[in-house]
């Protein structure tokens, strides 16, 4: 069971992860956008990292959302903190995240993004990623979830490089983005990566 | 790094505040990274607000003031505002008669556009309308219009847009107004060399020294293709070939033309451009309404320019022509 | 090179004529390289010109319109006109009341204008009277102010003394009021990057990544002396205080403060020098008229910025306020 | 003595040699002020060179005045053009230039340049190379007028190296142009040596 602690903790982990891979992630969103990637993804962590969480996990991750809207406006930071408020709905009143409603969540976050982006899955974005975590995420043993996700995430990015990407600044590139990893769907990549230390 | 700056953290924020010290008549700051007219809302006149990021001046903050806009959100240099500030503008922008939305599409300032649409509304109980500028006729094709990016095509949006709220049209008109006048913008930029975000502190990339960027936008990212540098004639040949193109122009058609520095480069250059521009639409028999050459929208210091061009009708035209003023332009 | 341009060496020229094709009711060039009032001189009116190099825009030629000045002639970048150009110039701003030459102290200019004014006397019976700009305080020491070279404060003369000749005053008055308002103004300036003349192609000299030069004129030569890049309000002090060591300012001065980027330095970081001098003014009870913040005078694409202080007297302040316009500033 | 042609071909000599020179002055000058001298010059000469004299001396002078002062408006074209001015009223109605002349000439020259710069001998400028001039021509025995000439615009830049500029641009440089030719001075030395061949 999760509890604002472990959210706390997990945060921490992917803050410092991301913090690593900033100028990863900054040099591929500046080969098919503006470069901001790593710091949006960084300092949006950090700030959730640095936030003192309520036990109740609706509001804890209500808080993560505003974190993320405090500090950091570019699309992806928006994004998450669309995908954590849709997640905060469905928790608000609990004190603790049962693993099995880990799949619903993320299918909750990737709808709510969806909505709120105007993407559709298939467009090369981290949407994709998503959904392919939400599904693998599905029939997954409890001590496995972690490796599934990371999986997933992995096989999305590496499965959408040989594709245009369809949506966002990364759009304009065309053609010239197939072979390129899409910048948000490397970034989860390293989100869930940092959940497994 | 070669700018002119102390702490690059608090760039935006020294920059604001310089500004509204230099001009405490025309810009307030009642909110951190919200600048709106130093006289308030005007009661019962629709607002406009815009936002983006910051490196851009007089785009986006600078366009504050009478017969332009009423409120603006900033972000950090080339970064979004966050939807509170958007929400705080538009709080700001409202004199009762409902707020535009009227900025340029970017997916991180639509979605935070959006989302502080709703909050004004669930808020404040303030109707909002959203107006999105494409003009960047290279950033899609014609058939998916609706994705281009906006750049420079904004100034002629607030003027005339601004010109029909000060009139004291109704939102709905204002709206109207101004989703013809975006409709009716088109853009394409070029660039010589990048230029430094003050928190990354390196050029946004690197190009050679015979080489120029077509197809720019303004955020300091690379164009959308790389050609050898050609004399100004030839880049303002195919910039407006390129324009036109997309919105054919004909004789007797009425336009203006924004030839606009993206930082740099000197008006002295932009005039090079322009004289081209003219000859070829003088022989086209297109007529030019006041033509705006200047710095209107920049990126930072980079070199490079944009031309804007606007097919008016009479409307559009009498309000373009309308009394304005801000800090950086007065009609 | 990274210009927009054609053939360098029609780069004037297509400059001029693309300037006066975009406003055509501001300027007119009735002879090569002389820019006059599209109106034509004033019947009347004592005329003023200038002259100067070109790649100072607006900077000379710019500055040709209602309230400031009546024609100017405007030699290849940074290089004088000649003397028969000026002369010219001279004899399309007489209304018949004498003309004022007001430039900027530069050794080639000053012979040209000088002959320009034998000549106009001889040939066409035209009183003139000179005042120069002697501005730039680093430049020579005090003891020989006379010997400082013009720069930005140009502007404030070009202004008032332009406002003195639109009400009537006469050439004694006007050239006696452009002469108070040249001995008020105190400039400095420094810059972070060279700029490239178009006809030499390469940068006027080198500098490294940490250094700045100050003391910087405007014709793209070396600054003065060499410096480490500074925070910008440690820049702006020292500005400040070089000014203030040659002009003391004290509690109830008025003054206007022009804060002028040299081309490149954008905008939002003329405001982060605005917004240190103005605390420093406000903390010495100086008060601040109409300041001005913006591209005044530049050199081409030159990174820097320039800091100008003009000491007023109610009568500067009150023709500083007047009424004027061209094509660049509107008053 | 010197006729019209005589002077055509001279001109044509200081055009190519200054041509040669040019980057040399331009450097000279860009140490100095604004690096232009080496374009005022060559450009002067060649446009000198290339105009038409006719057979009055002193009209054709008149014409080089008018050819620097069409061309060359930076400081040393001016004062170039009004050296030639003066000469011009000496010799006006004369077809050939009597060489015990010429040393008045140059002192003519100087001060008709001194009038119009409001320069001062000492000041480190070609004036200085002028006066030299004029001086070391006077008991020059006439075979020996050109290499007197070269020896004194030389023996002056090189006197004047260790000084510092007082006038013009250069002055600004203050007790930095100590150890620096005066790029007027050595344009001088240009320009005469060209006569030599
Ligand atoms: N409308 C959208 N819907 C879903 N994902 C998006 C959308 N726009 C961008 N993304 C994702 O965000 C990434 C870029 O994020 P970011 O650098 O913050 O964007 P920007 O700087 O352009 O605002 C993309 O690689 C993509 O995965
Ligand atoms: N007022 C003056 N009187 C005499 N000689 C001068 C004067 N000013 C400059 N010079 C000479 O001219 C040279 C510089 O010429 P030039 O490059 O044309 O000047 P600028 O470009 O500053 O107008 C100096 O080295 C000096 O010898
Ligand atoms: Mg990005
Ligand atoms: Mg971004
Ligand atoms: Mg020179
Ligand atoms: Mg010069």
């Amino acid at each position: 069971m999760i509890s604002s602690k472990t959210l706390s903790a997990a945060l921490a982990r992917i803050a410092s992860h991301t913090e690593a891979a900033s100028e990863e992630l900054c040099s591929a969103d500046g080969a098919l956008g503006d470069g901001d990637l790593g710091i949006t993804v960084s300092k949006g962590f950090a700030e959730a990292a640095a936030t003192d969480l309520p036990e109740d996990i609706g509001m804890a991750l209500l808080a993560i959302a505003k974190a993320f809207q405090r500090v950091s406006s570019s699309s992806y930071g928006t994004l998450l903190a669309t995908g954590f408020m849709a997640a905060a709905k469905m928790e608000k009143g609990k004190t603790k995240i049962d693993p099995a409603g880990i799949p619903g969540l993320v299918a909750a976050a990737r709808d709510a993004m969806m909505a709120r982006g105007k993407g559709h899955l298939g467009d090369k974005t981290v949407l994709d990623s998503l959904d392919a975590v939400a599904n693998a995420l599905d029939h997954a043993p409890l001590e496995e979830m972690i490796n599934v996700a990371i999986a997933a995430a992995a096989e999305t990015a590496e499965q959408y490089r040989g594709k245009p990407n369809k949506l966002g600044r990364a759009r304009m590139f065309g053609e010239r983005s197939i072979g390129l990893l899409d910048p948000g769907q490397l970034a989860f990549l390293r989100i869930v990566e940092a959940l497994r230390a | 790094m070669k700018k002119i700056l102390n702490n690059p953290a608090d760039y935006v924020d020294e920059m604001l505040e310089g500004m509204v010290a230099a001009h405490p008549g025309t810009y307030a700051q009642p909110v951190r990274r919200v600048i709106a007219r130093a006289a308030g809302a005007k009661k019962g006149k629709v607002g406009i607000v815009t936002g983006g990021g910051s490196g851009h001046l007089p785009i986006f903050t600078g366009y504050v003031g009478t017969g332009l806009l009423d409120a603006c959100a900033i972000g950090d240099v080339f970064a979004s505002p966050s939807a509170e500030q958007m929400a705080e503008a538009i709080r700001l922008a409202d004199g009762g008669a409902g707020v535009l939305r009227l900025y340029g599409n970017y997916g991180g300032d639509v979605m935070n556009f959006d989302m502080a649409g709703e909050m004004a509304e669930m808020e404040h109980d303030i109707r909002t309308t959203t107006v999105l500028l494409t003009d960047d006729v290279v950033s899609a094709p014609k058939e998916e219009a609706e994705k281009r990016r906006g750049v420079a095509g904004m100034v002629y949006a607030f003027k005339i847009a601004g010109a029909a709220a000060e009139r004291g049209d109704d939102l709905d008109e204002v709206t109207r107004i101004a989703q013809i006048t975006a409709d009716a913008c088109r853009s394409i930029g070029m660039a010589l060399t990048p230029c430094t975000i003050p928190q990354a502190g390196k050029p946004t990339f690197e190009i050679g020294e015979t080489e120029m960027e077509m197809g720019m936008g303004i955020h300091g990212e690379p164009g959308i293709w790389r050609d050898a540098i050609k004399p100004a004639d030839e880049i303002a040949e195919e910039m407006l070939e390129r324009l036109m193109a997309d919105q054919p122009l004909a004789k007797g058609d009425r336009i203006s033309i924004l030839v606009n520095s993206l930082g740099a480069t000197p008006a002295e250059e932009l005039y090079i451009l322009y004289r081209h521009a003219r000859k070829k639409l003088d022989a086209l028999g297109v007529e030019i309404v006041m033509p705006l050459v200047g710095r209107y929208a920049t990126s930072m210091e980079m070199t490079g320019a944009t031309i804007t061009v606007i097919k008016l009708d009479e409307e559009l035209e009498s309000l373009l022509k309308a009394p304005a003023e801000c800090a950086f332009w007065r009609v």
